[in-house]
């Protein structure tokens, strides 16, 4: 059993790590370094329909399904509860209004599958497995936070929505449905996954070569591109935000992992699938829930929402939580 | 058929531009569709910056992607637009322009 | 030289806006070049709508993409440029539409 | 020999044509999933680049001249014959006028190297090889039947081109004429074919682990891409199409790939070249002549052609036509 | 709060568009900052021509890419910012062309 | 020791060499062939990243510091020196204006990583080795040139420049020095190599099937760009250029690669490394220096420079000059 400092540094030294601090710095300095737009977005498709393959055609035949169950039930309920914790603490710490206190609460419900991704690298880098259906739990855990942000904002939002807003509402009703449910990662992923599932060990072998090896050196590169996004949204917004704010997007992730680890402990899960578990919980959502946020609460700020979740609580996973919550899910004994 | 732009047989049409963020824009062409314009074109812009803040493309997130989008109506239509575009940008980032344009073919618009 | 704007010396321009499927672009810029247009600047559209239906950016083929060409050009270059813009239009899917802008240093247009 | 309900369901089960089917099935449910369409186009050219380097480089250095130049011969023809065939079809059958008819012919007549690059996938699956002078098929295909359409056109159009439409054509000429014999997906195909039929194997070497191995995988995802454009494609023009047009788009293939068979026994092509020429002469152009089309008959309804070749005849020809015409070669007893 | 399109309501503002080589971009929106403008977006041009030839987008260098930046400002600001923009024009390549427009919500601009 | 004519031969079938002339083949002939401008961009990205990357996992953990030291300085000198010689050159030679000899000699001072990769692809195919430290070079080499052109300009432009442009340049300070230091190859290429010089041979294993196997592959993808580029940039220019100005792209690289031979025999350097130097020095920018000449020297004629740099002189060293200083280095008896 690795101690803790080691395992920092084995994260902080991983190539992967560097490259997300390359571009944070690069960012940081205003280098003029960009990765072009649809590149990122590829490189972002790329790894969800590879983490999705790979899982669908490792699932085991059958066997453990108590605690596949079990994992997409704690995912469901991890999802819907966060937010209201996060709404909460919001409220009581900051003065942020109720709409983006909601809606900044939906993104640390959902997940961010770019961190599960550099978790699933960083397993692999410490020789630990994880259970394969972790994928179907990233895609169950999507959704409900939304949900949940939209009913805080319309319980507790400070102001009644204007009739304008209604209708604008009930306009876009069904492409709102269409982003939460069917947003582009989800399906990828899900897909992937299914497909992966029904092809099996053959179907992998296919196209290895393509979504394996590479895997780890495309996984680099697109966190050199997560990192300059993250500095420049961090650079775009400094100083507009409280510090009771950005002590949010610090805390709310180790609150939401000592949750994961939690769940994780009642479902039965092992040391990796725990660790998983835990960085879902702990990472908030900036692809699929921002776009949402701007249809349901165009009115919430989308400054605060996308600056704390991609801005501070994703490079703070990936450079400090992911090893912190593996040596905490050690120390829990996870088998 | 009479060739007219050099006979200065032209009509004189409004051209709205609405500059909105992407995930509203459904609305805007929605919007458009029902009053009846005959036709629109989006931009998808690069970067800018408003009330809201700067913004620039991004490749995780269309939440603060701007586009513009333009519609050249006949006059008649032009204020029912415009007050229901004014209903959505209070909700959402972006602004609406009107200028007068002269188009060949009135009867396109 | 004398600064200008701010003294009010601004000259008045037509501003073309052609709107155009990308596989006749090309001849729209020809056009302008024939014409004695002194520059034009194309950008290429995300989405839009009109008589000839809905298109989007496709990776496959540029058939249904529609660019928008901006040249502004000395007002007396503007009856023959439309004539034979709206010539081309009888065959090509797109529109036109001319404004009136003001420019600073007259000369370049 | 494997029975056709079997390779049916090889195929169906393949991840490439699962992947296709997601895209399809995504785009239908309207999905936000999209592929940047930058990459998009950089799949496709990376297959053409891909299937023309190593037809290449895997060219006997010399031998069945007589079977190359009877299928290059046959490609000509097939492509010249089918968009006659696919006009009078049209007009007897359907209101379409002469215009759109002939542009649609046309597309008919040419290739959709896509299908041909899927195709390349099946035969890899059932392990069955074909000449790889095939690819030289593919480009000489594409153009004649530009050509064909567009007499048909001018003999049988309704009305008369107005002047304007001499004077654009006359102004397009050149540029037409680029469009169809140096359009880009040929220029990669056939240069990358000399490529690699100049540097052999040691250069087939030297990039194999970008072109070769990565291949299927590569296959996948633009498949997934094509998937969600022929869906909205489809969903676009949904309902402007009359019956016995959208029949044209089912049976047409039909026509194109007994004709290739037919050809394929004159020429003495073996099972897996003959199912080739069966699926180049089913498929349908969507990249070079759609464009071609629009300078030449601007006139002739892009949407019709468009969604004929891309939303109906190309899912067809990847879920059905490819195993079909490959059990209909094995039937024929191809060598 | 009242509805104004429908009731004629509208307030004539100043669009100035600026089409510049991408490298001195930025030169112009803190321009556009400096001078109190409340907002502006840039689009990306596809290619072009002018008195410095032509262009297109380039993988390997920005050097002729030229931008298209849209700012709808109130027309007393307009002066000191075309000023200031011929300036910036005598050394980078691009034009500028100012024209009116309409707009909702007057105190946004 | 191969003769100069087989390493030509084997330079000119090599597939890369092959792929740039079929790109700027198709070019010249008009075809529509295009490599998306992202995907262009990203393929660079990749080069200077893997480049970079495996250079500081090869460096050797010490030794040859006394080579090292002397190769930066050498580059330092070289690309001091190169605009000097240029200018003075173009100044005798043409009757270009003062402003854009600057510019000019500015990009041959400078270099151009691709032909840098190229010329690691073919030393690869002729099998000989070099220092991993060329890499630093190559950053090192990068920003003086722009140094002393400007100093350049200003003390020898014919034209004071005029208050607007004393404004401009001191609104665009900030941001000209970004783009000198911190432009995106160079933060790529150094911080890869850092990376892979902390993570060494590990980090290198974990990477190498995305950065090191399919390298060959994109290269030759985007020398086809290359191609494309150069010849519509020669297409766009054409006529406006003498041929003073036109002889100038083609001799600058011979007196270059002279003098970094001349300084590599000075440091010590093998052949190989030697090589390389000369590569470097025989090189002209077309990435970094433009835009920042753009800001820079706004009133120097971007065409000229562009097209000297990116039409004539690149493909010069692609496919003569490569083969060419590596045979003189050869001759020069480099170890
Ligand atoms: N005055 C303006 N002129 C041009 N574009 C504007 C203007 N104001 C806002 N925009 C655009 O609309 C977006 C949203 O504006 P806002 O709602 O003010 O943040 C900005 O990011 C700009 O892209
Ligand atoms: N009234 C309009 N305003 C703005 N863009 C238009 C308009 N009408 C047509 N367009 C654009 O021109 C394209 C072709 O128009 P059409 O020939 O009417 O199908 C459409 O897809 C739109 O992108
Ligand atoms: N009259 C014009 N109308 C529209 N765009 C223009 C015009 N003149 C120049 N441009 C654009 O501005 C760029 C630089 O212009 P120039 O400085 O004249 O070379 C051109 O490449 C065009 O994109
Ligand atoms: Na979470
Ligand atoms: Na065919
Ligand atoms: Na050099």
């Amino acid at each position: 059993m690795a101690d803790i400092s080691q395992l920092a540094l084995n994260n902080l030294l991983a190539p992967m790590t560097l490259f997300f601090a390359l571009g944070f710095a690069a960012g940081l300095a205003r280098s003029d370094l960009t990765i072009p737009e649809q590149i990122g977005k590829a490189l972002s498709l790329y790894l969800m329909l590879a983490i999705g393959f790979k899982g669908g055609a490792s699932m085991g035949a059958g066997g453990e399904t108590a605690v596949l169950v079990g994992s997409l039930v704690a995912g469901l309920i991890l999802s819907a509860a966060i937010p209201v914790i996060g709404f909460f603490l919001l409220r009581r710490t900051s003065r942020l209004d109720g709409m983006t206190a909601a809606a900044v609460a939906a993104h640390y419900g959902s997940v961010s599958v770019v961190t599960f991704v550099t978790a699933v690298g960083f397993l692999d880098i410490v020789g630990i497995a994880y259970q394969q259906f972790m994928v179907a739990v990233v895609a169950v855990m999507e959704t409900p936070a939304i949900v949940v942000g939209l009913a805080l904002a319309h319980r507790f939002a400070d102001s009644a929505p204007r009739d304008s807003g209604a209708r604008t509402a009930n306009l876009g009703r069904g492409h709102l449905l269409r982003e939460i449910f069917l947003n582009g990662s989800v399906v990828v992923l899900v897909g992937a996954f299914v497909i992966g599932w029904i092809t099996g060990k053959p179907g992998l072998a296919r196209i290895e070569p393509f979504i394996g090896a590479p895997f780890a050196g495309v996984l680099c590169l697109f966190l050199l591109d997560m990192g300059l996004i993250a500095s420049r949204q961090f650079a775009a917004t400094r100083g507009q935000l409280t510090l009771p704010v950005i002590g949010f997007a610090l805390y709310m992730p180790l609150i939401g992992a000592a949750l994961g680890l939690a769940a994780a402990l009642v479902v039965g899960l092992d040391l990796g699938s725990a660790t998983m578990l835990a960085v879902l919980a702990a990472s908030a959502s900036y692809i699929a829930v921002p776009a949402a946020m701007r249809i349901a609460l165009p009115r919430a700020n989308a400054a605060v929402y996308l600056t704390l979740s991609l801005a501070i609580t994703f490079p703070f996973n990936i450079l400090v939580g992911i090893p912190l919550y593996f040596a905490a899910a050690q120390a829990l004994g996870f088998p | 058929m009479k060739r007219n732009g050099a006979n200065g047989v032209m009509h004189t049409k409004k051209k709205i531009e609405v500059i909105i963020e992407q995930p509203a824009s459904h609305l805007v062409t929605e919007l458009l569709d029902r009053h009846g314009a005959t036709g629109y074109t989006v931009l998808s812009a690069a970067t800018g910056r408003g009330s809201s803040g700067w913004w620039e493309r991004s490749p995780v997130t269309v939440a603060r992607q701007q586009v513009v989008i333009i519609a050249v109506i006949a006059p008649e239509r032009a204020p029912a637009i415009i007050d229901d575009l004014g209903t959505l940008l209070q909700d959402f980032h972006g602004v609406v322009f009107v200028s007068e344009v002269e188009v060949i073919r009135s009867e396109r618009f």
